[in-house]
């Protein structure tokens, strides 16, 4: 069993200097124009002190909590898939070379060296966070080709988990297994505690790198009474979570769910916006985009998030594979769900309940999960036949 | 020069569609029309029962030159008639925008549209051939004016950022000091601006005109300050309609603005110059001194230095009001609509742009006019083609042509505001 | 088996157009040759390249030569877009950009031993085109080899040449429809699966591989099960819109496949309940 | 080995005159872009005006009179290629707010052809006339847009412009939605990008100047905005703006007043 | 020939091999062997479609006049496929040329022949619309496909 350090709150100041006399850029939550960011900060008083998040569809709203706490908020708008996978990276540049052409060596980002890219340290990766981190590392760094942009950037990361000793309104990262605790995945996981023994950290190393950080900071072994602590405010914290999303046969549902007509009342909220997809910590698709200068002499290519919300998506000439609204909602859901699984091992959720409250209009995936159950458990739309090829394809 | 027409079918480089005929039979100068063709677009009319809080961004689509000054015009009336002052950082920043539109206007207009006039080219491309580090120098000028624009606006034309009382969001001090080093050099390069254009050639023509502007007890005007003249005009914004009357022509899409008493006047850059040059920063009087142009120049071939003048007090003024910014608690003052009237007046590049509205309890638009600074200068600039062809008629047709053409882009004429309306009794129209 | 993994995969490196050959109207064949010379260049029929127009964009074309040809890599090209548009303008000595080869192939050595009927339309030819050189080149491992092949119109063939040949050969069945013509053409008129009608499958031992529009695809393989081929007998390749083409982009997904990477082909059963349904 | 450069004309007709500004606004690209093509007939820059035909056209403003209805034709035939840029060209611009009043009184008084008075009651689009090859949105368009397009054109590519809803834009930007932190309404969801998400970047919303995106659900945004208390004439009012007479915003402005 | 050998050959064409031995009597009833030349036409558009046939060899192309494009071929039909469907349609006129452009043999029905045996017996009539209107489905589906163009983009 890891055994559990105890930092006092007002010694959290000393982890931000330990890490920056590591030569490490502070990534944390700061509070920028009324909601709570991922941003560079320098200290522990650039941590958003006192403030929560409130959280529902289509709804956020900064309040003050009346103490103290350091992490007292649930989860900012965007991951850190914007640091780990940035929107937008340069994947060369070239230049005409009569009538040949050379790719610039040191071009684009996939080729910058390790070791000038910033060295990231987060701060407040939540339990769900780390998830979406394992989930991004199976997507992008799993077999023969990898993304190197990711890749390069995630093994300089470190990583400070928080877990969360609060649920927020769209959370429900008990039912994908998330959260709200992290049991690895980080170099450090802290979990803050304020009660009559006063304000600390729950400290737990989680790599050779954590245990490194941990000799520079002053510490004492946890007591019992105060690691009981910290799990009754993580335990209570799964109770609090008033979202869920049943799991079991998920696959096999949605699978099954393919032509339900649910798809088409999704259909008639959905915007098609594509903000789920953006604030989504795993949602990973890009598009390329070719420009030149005006003599047509030199190139480059970009590349830059995208998303199966969008009409050009599945574009080809002469067509276009999805162009209702009705299958590109279903795309993007049996993906994350369902296909996802297949694909990768894991679902592509991780509960963090972001596609709810930036949904313009607040569609909720997890009701919409239990509308689809309802109307195919109902036998209207559920195809037996479906299922069994499912299966097959399973052994496949 | 024999019985003979000049006839413009499409005059280059003004914003819009505008034409030029002048008669002349024998020695004499029998017809002049400064025509419009710009099709009218009715914006008094579909401003009714539109919010207030839209009027800003609906007015400043009747000029992509100026925007801003439409903005500005439309919030002051606005706050006029709320009866709200806007004051402070707030106050400042809105000056600091109005910098930005100065200097990209001008900039735009003296190296772009008016300098090939002097140095006979047909456009700025063909005179960057002859003069490629001017013209260069002249559209980093105009880029700084823009940034201005862009930094507080939020883009060079039609910015978004502007509301009554104020800003959406206003920039961190940050922000604005990247504009620093930019300005500096603009400065620079608008002192040169006025050295250069200063040695131009300039055809002797100067008139007595009556010159109208704002005037601020104690700054150039950009947003405030009393209407006043050159021939003992002094009131307050409110009493322009009792001043100024819009009349309509046969051979024109836009109305042109007189004097009710006194006929045609003038207003711009040299008007502002003529009647606030104590206002204008050290820098900018003694620029002005060193070229010797002062107070009372009555040449308006000569407005091309007059806007570099200005343009230099735009650098230096948009350089003092970030040097001292603090950004303010709050980007705007709350606002309360309520039923009553508005009046606002600000200079746009081209002069003094008039807003009256009418609003009623709901907020909404019930009743709107819009002066523009062209519709302002129409008749004058008619006047001046009339004089000009007389006293050049022995002239080839080409040449006068041509100078004609000048004239008329002396007074930077932008068309496209001048018919924002026509002759039309709206009061009769259902809306 | 991939020379350019990792930081270079969406790097294109430079290839040579050794020759272009019109093959109709609006429909090419570039031969090329990589920048390092062909000899590490190996794939399997039915795998693609990505084909770069520089400053343009890529297109995912597929391979049509004969993957024992180091020499010249042939892709042929329909002239439909901007990037395609500026291949088709290119000649003999010019060069593009090329990453690959990606995606999976046909099943030519689990079709060893037995009869292999390939029915495509259109452009879909190019890619099945190596499987019928593999299978000459090895030709006494195969059974009968059926080849149906449907088009726009006579004047739309492809590898016209070639079809005459293999027609010729022995076990070795060409057929080929158009949808409309004049009175000069003697060949069939009608849908491709209208050949299954001329021809005798030995439905048990037969692997079918199918490329062409997916409506053409769909209505085949209801014409194949139909007639007794087992879904798992039946192959066909995909079109998607493929940006990466190594399964990082997400734009080619069908169901739970990524079509850059799990196919272009699949094997029915992997993919036939997804190609049931609508926009899928 | 250069090929001539393409002759380019640059016409107005009912516009704020802000779009084609836009390519004088380009200061460091304008030179070169003089440079790759000849500025044949731009009247707003220069008293060089070449005949055609061009082989780009690009066109700005609204059709509102029956000359212009000639004139876009003769545009038409002139012009090989022929862009239209703006709100205005694309989708009848601001002026198009006249659509929905009772235009007929002072139209017969300003011009005596009666038969041209239905013309004269809208202002329409270009494409409502004549072929367009490509359409920039915007009021006003995005400088950089316009010279990418100018860009793919002279490179034979298809240029970069996305028709995707402001939202993306916003998002790869890193901002906080408004509208979801702090209650802001804000047509993003429902407008085309291009304009950098400026709008959100400043905290006020979207106010749709780019047009529609290529796939809008404005009936769910209305009805969002109904149950966030946004009254149906206000909603009216955001959807009746710059992009007026575009037609999913047309149809949904005149869905909120019934 | 003997019409027992003529159903034995009959039967052996793919349209009518699953027909009971009643059913094929009666149509047997009605056979003749034909032969054309490759070149010739088996009938013209407008002319009474008083036959059908089934295709035992060679190969037919139906056309389409159009005055200026000429003649357009927008079907073939050939080894066990069926040649005509107009004869149990009214008003019992063929609707396309039918050029032979490979040597046939085929058999041929009379359709007058037929109508009178469906007409008396609606057993064997229903037998007949079943798969003519089976032939007329795929015609269809195949005339759609064909129009969809799903080739040329």
């Amino acid at each position: 069993m890891k055994s559990h350090l105890k930092i006092e709150s007002r010694q959290l100041n000393i982890l931000f200097d330990s890490l920056k006399d590591l030569g490490y850029t502070i990534v944390g939550p700061t509070v920028r124009e009324g909601s709570i960011v991922y941003d560079n900060i320098d200290s522990a008083s650039g941590l958003p002190v006192g403030w929560t998040d409130e959280q529902s569809a289509a709804a956020y709203k900064l309040k003050r909590r009346g103490d103290n706490s350091y992490f007292g908020y649930n989860l900012s708008p965007y991951s850190w898939k914007r640091f780990l996978f940035p929107p937008r990276v340069k994947l060369f540049s070239a230049a005409k070379k009569g009538k040949s052409f050379k790719i610039n060596s040191d071009s684009g980002n996939a080729s910058v060296p390790i070791m000038s890219l910033p060295n990231y340290a987060f701060i407040g990766v939540r339990p769900c966070e780390i998830q979406a981190i394992k989930i991004q590392d199976k997507v992008f760094n799993n077999w023969q080709y990898i993304d190197t942009v990711y890749k390069n950037r995630k093994e300089k990361v470190f990583i400070v988990a928080v877990n969360c000793t609060q649920a927020g309104g769209t959370c429900f990262c008990v039912s994908m297994n998330s959260g709200p605790k992290a049991d690895n995945g980080f170099d450090i996981a802290l979990t803050e505690v304020i009660d009559k023994g006063g304000h600390y950290f729950i400290v737990e190393a989680g790599s050779e790198k954590g245990n490194e950080l941990m000799s520079k900071i002053p510490h004492t072994v946890a007591g019992q009474s105060e690691i009981e602590n910290a799990n009754r405010l993580v335990q209570t914290t799964a109770r609090q979570m008033n979202k869920s999303m049943d799991t079991k046969d998920i696959k096999e549902l949605l699978y099954a769910n393919l032509e339900s007509r649910h798809w088409d009342d999704v259909a008639t909220r959905c915007l098609t916006c594509a903000n789920c997809t953006m604030v989504c910590p795993t949602c990973f698709c890009t598009t390329v985009e070719d420009v030149t200068d005006l003599t047509g002499e030199n190139a480059e290519r970009w590349k830059r998030w995208d998303s199966c919300f969008t009409m050009d998506f599945a574009r080809v000439f002469g067509g276009n594979f999805r162009s209702s609204s009705r299958a590109r909602y279903r795309q993007w859901m049996t993906h994350k769900l369902a296909s996802w699984i297949d694909q990768f091992g894991t679902s592509g959720c991780v509960g963090c309940g972001r596609c709810i409250t930036w949904c313009p209009v607040g569609i909720d995936i997890t009701e919409e999960i239990e509308k689809i159950k309802e109307k195919g458990g109902k036998g209207e739309y559920f195809n037996h036949k479906d299922t069994k090829v499912t299966k097959e394809i399973k052994k496949d | 020069m024999k019985n003979t027409t000049i006839k413009v079918d499409y005059l280059a480089r003004v914003e819009g569609e505008g034409s030029i005929l002048i008669k002349i039979k024998g020695n004499e100068v029998t017809d002049v029309k400064f025509g419009i063709f710009e099709p009218p677009r009715f914006f008094e009319a579909f401003l009714r029962g539109r919010k207030y809080s839209e009027a800003p961004d609906i007015t400043s689509r009747i000029c992509g030159i100026c925007p801003i000054a439409y903005q500005m015009s439309a919030v002051h009336a606005m706050e006029d008639a709320f009866g709200i002052k806007v004051t402070g950082q707030l106050r400042e920043l809105r000056r600091l925008i109005y910098c930005g539109e100065w200097i990209e206007s001008h900039g735009l207009h003296i190296y772009m549209l008016h300098a090939p006039d002097f140095l006979g080219f047909q456009d700025a491309l063909q005179m960057a051939k002859g003069y490629p580090d001017i013209v260069k120098r002249g559209l980093q000028l105009k880029k700084t004016g823009n940034d201005i624009v862009n930094v507080v606006g939020g883009r060079e034309i039609h910015p978004i950022n502007v509301r009554v009382g104020g800003f959406y969001r206003v920039p961190t001090k940050k922000e604005l000091n990247t504009l620093v080093d930019k300005l500096k050099w603009a400065r620079d390069a608008a002192l040169e601006t006025v050295r250069w254009t200063a040695k131009l050639n300039f055809p002797e023509f100067e008139q007595d005109y009556e010159f109208v502007s704002l005037r601020h007890p104690n700054e150039y005007p950009f947003n405030e300050g009393r209407l006043v003249s050159s021939k003992g005009l002094d009131i307050n914004v409110k009493e322009y309609e009792n001043h100024f009357e819009e009349e309509h022509v046969s051979h024109s899409n836009a109305l042109q603005s007189v004097h009710k008493e006194r006929g045609e006047y003038f207003a711009g850059p040299l008007a502002r110059f003529n009647l606030n040059f104590d206002k204008l920063s050290p820098i900018a009087q003694e620029s002005a001194k060193e070229v010797g142009v002062l107070k009372g120049v009555c040449n308006p071939f000569k407005s091309i230095i007059v806007r570099s003048i200005e343009t230099l007090y735009a650098c230096d003024e948009a350089l003092r009001i970030i040097n001292q910014y603090e950004p303010p608690e709050k980007s705007y003052i709350d606002v309360i609509p309520s039923k009553g009237i508005g009046f606002g007046c600000t200079e746009a590049p081209r002069g003094i742009l008039y807003h009256r509205y009418h609003i009623g309890d709901d907020g909404l638009i019930k009743d709107a006019k819009i002066v523009p600074p062209t519709s302002q200068n129409q008749r004058m600039i008619e006047n001046d083609l009339r004089t000009f062809a007389s006293s050049n008629i022995n002239l080839p047709k080409n040449e006068l042509t041509w100078k004609c053409e000048q004239t008329v882009r002396n007074y930077d004429p932008c068309i496209s505001c001048a018919t924002h309306l026509i002759k039309i009794d709206f009061e009769e129209t259902k809306i | 088996m991939n020379s350019n993994v990792g930081i270079d995969s969406m790097f294109p490196l430079p290839a040579q157009i050794r020759k272009v050959v019109w093959e109709t109207e609006d429909t090419f064949t570039l031969l090329l040759e990589p920048d390092n010379g062909g000899s590490d260049f190996h794939f399997s029929p039915g795998q693609f390249n990505m084909l770069y127009a520089f400053g343009i964009g890529e297109s995912a074309i597929s391979i049509s030569s004969d993957p024992s040809n180091k020499d010249n890599i042939a892709h042929t090209i329909h002239r439909v877009g901007s990037v395609t548009s500026v291949f088709s303008q290119l000649e003999k000595g010019d060069v593009i950009g090329l990453r690959g080869p990606f995606g999976n192939g046909w099943p030519v050595e689990k079709a060893k031993g037995k009869d292999v009927c390939i029915v495509t339309g259109g452009i879909g030819l190019a890619p099945l085109r190596p499987v019928l050189y593999s299978i000459f080149n090895n030709r006494k491992e195969y059974g009968k080899i059926f080849l149906l092949y449907g088009a726009r119109s006579p004047l739309d063939l492809l590898y016209r040449v070639e079809l005459e040949k293999w027609g010729k050969m022995k076990d070795v069945t060409v057929q080929v429809i158009v949808d409309r013509c004049d009175t000069s053409w003697k060949g069939h008129i009608g849908v491709v699966t209208k050949l299954f009608s001329y021809i005798k499958l030995n439905t048990a031992n037969t692997i079918a591989m199918i490329c062409g529009p997916e409506i053409m695809m769909k209505f085949t393989i209801q014409e194949l099960s139909q007639r007794g081929v087992p879904p798992e007998q039946i192959y066909i390749s995909m079109e998607r819109n493929m940006k990466c083409g190594i399964g990082l982009c997400g734009h080619c997904q069908c169901g739970p496949k990524f079509v850059c990477k799990d196919g272009p082909v699949f094997a029915l059963p992997q993919i036939s309940q997804f190609l049931e349904k609508k926009e899928i | 080995m250069k090929i001539k450069k393409p002759k380019v004309a640059v016409f107005k007709l009912a516009s704020c005159d802000g779009c084609q500004l836009a390519l004088l606004d380009a200061e460091d690209e304008l030179l070169a872009v003089a440079g790759a093509v000849d500025i044949a007939y731009f009247p707003e820059a220069s008293r060089r005006m070449l005949k055609g035909p061009y082989d780009v056209g690009i066109v700005e403003g609204s059709i509102t009179t029956p000359d212009a209805h000639e004139y876009i034709r003769e545009i038409r035939k002139m012009s090989q290629i022929l862009i239209v840029i703006g709100a205005c060209a694309t989708a009848g611009g601001i002026q198009a707010l006249r659509n929905w009043k009772d235009v007929k009184e002072f139209t017969s008084i300003v011009y005596a052809t009666p038969e041209y008075i239905s013309t004269l009651e809208r202002s329409m689009p270009v494409s409502s006339f004549v072929h367009v090859d490509f359409e920039l949105r915007g009021c006003p368009i995005n400088k950089y847009q316009l010279i990418e397009v100018i860009n793919a054109l002279l490179n034979k590519r298809k240029p970069n412009i996305s028709t995707h809803s402001v939202c993306i834009e916003c998002k790869l930007k890193g901002n906080t939605c408004i509208t979801v932190a702090h209650g802001i309404p804000c047509l993003g969801p429902v407008t085309q990008a291009g304009c950098g998400a400026i709008c959100p970047s400043y905290k006020r919303g979207c106010y749709g100047c780019f047009g529609p995106m290529d796939s809008p659900n404005t009936v769910s945004l209305s009805k969002h905005f109904a149950e966030s208390g946004q009254s149906k004439y206000d909603t009216m009012l955001m959807f009746r703006g710059f992009n007026a007479y575009a037609e999913v915003f047309r149809k949904e402005s005149d869905a909120q007043e019934k | 020939m003997e019409k027992r050998d003529l159903s034995e050959i009959v039967r052996h064409h793919p349209f009518v091999n699953d027909l009971s031995e009643y059913h094929l009597n009666i149509l047997i009833s009605c056979v003749s062997n034909v032969r054309f030349a490759e070149g010739s036409y088996i009938f013209h558009e407008g002319e009474d479609a008083t036959k059908f046939y089934l295709i035992r060899e060679g190969k037919v192309a139906l056309e389409i006049h159009s005055g200026e494009k000429g003649a357009i071929r927008v079907q073939t039909i050939g080894e066990g496929e069926v040649l005509g469907w107009s004869w149990i349609v009214s008003p019992y006129k063929w609707h396309y040329d039918a050029c032979v452009i490979d040597n046939v043999r085929a058999f041929a029905f009379d359709g007058k022949c037929l109508r009178t045996k469906c007409e008396a017996d609606h057993d064997f009539g229903y037998e007949m619309i079943k798969r003519f209107s089976q032939v007329l489905e795929q015609n269809l589906k195949a005339a759609r496909y064909q129009v969809m163009d799903v080739y040329g983009r």
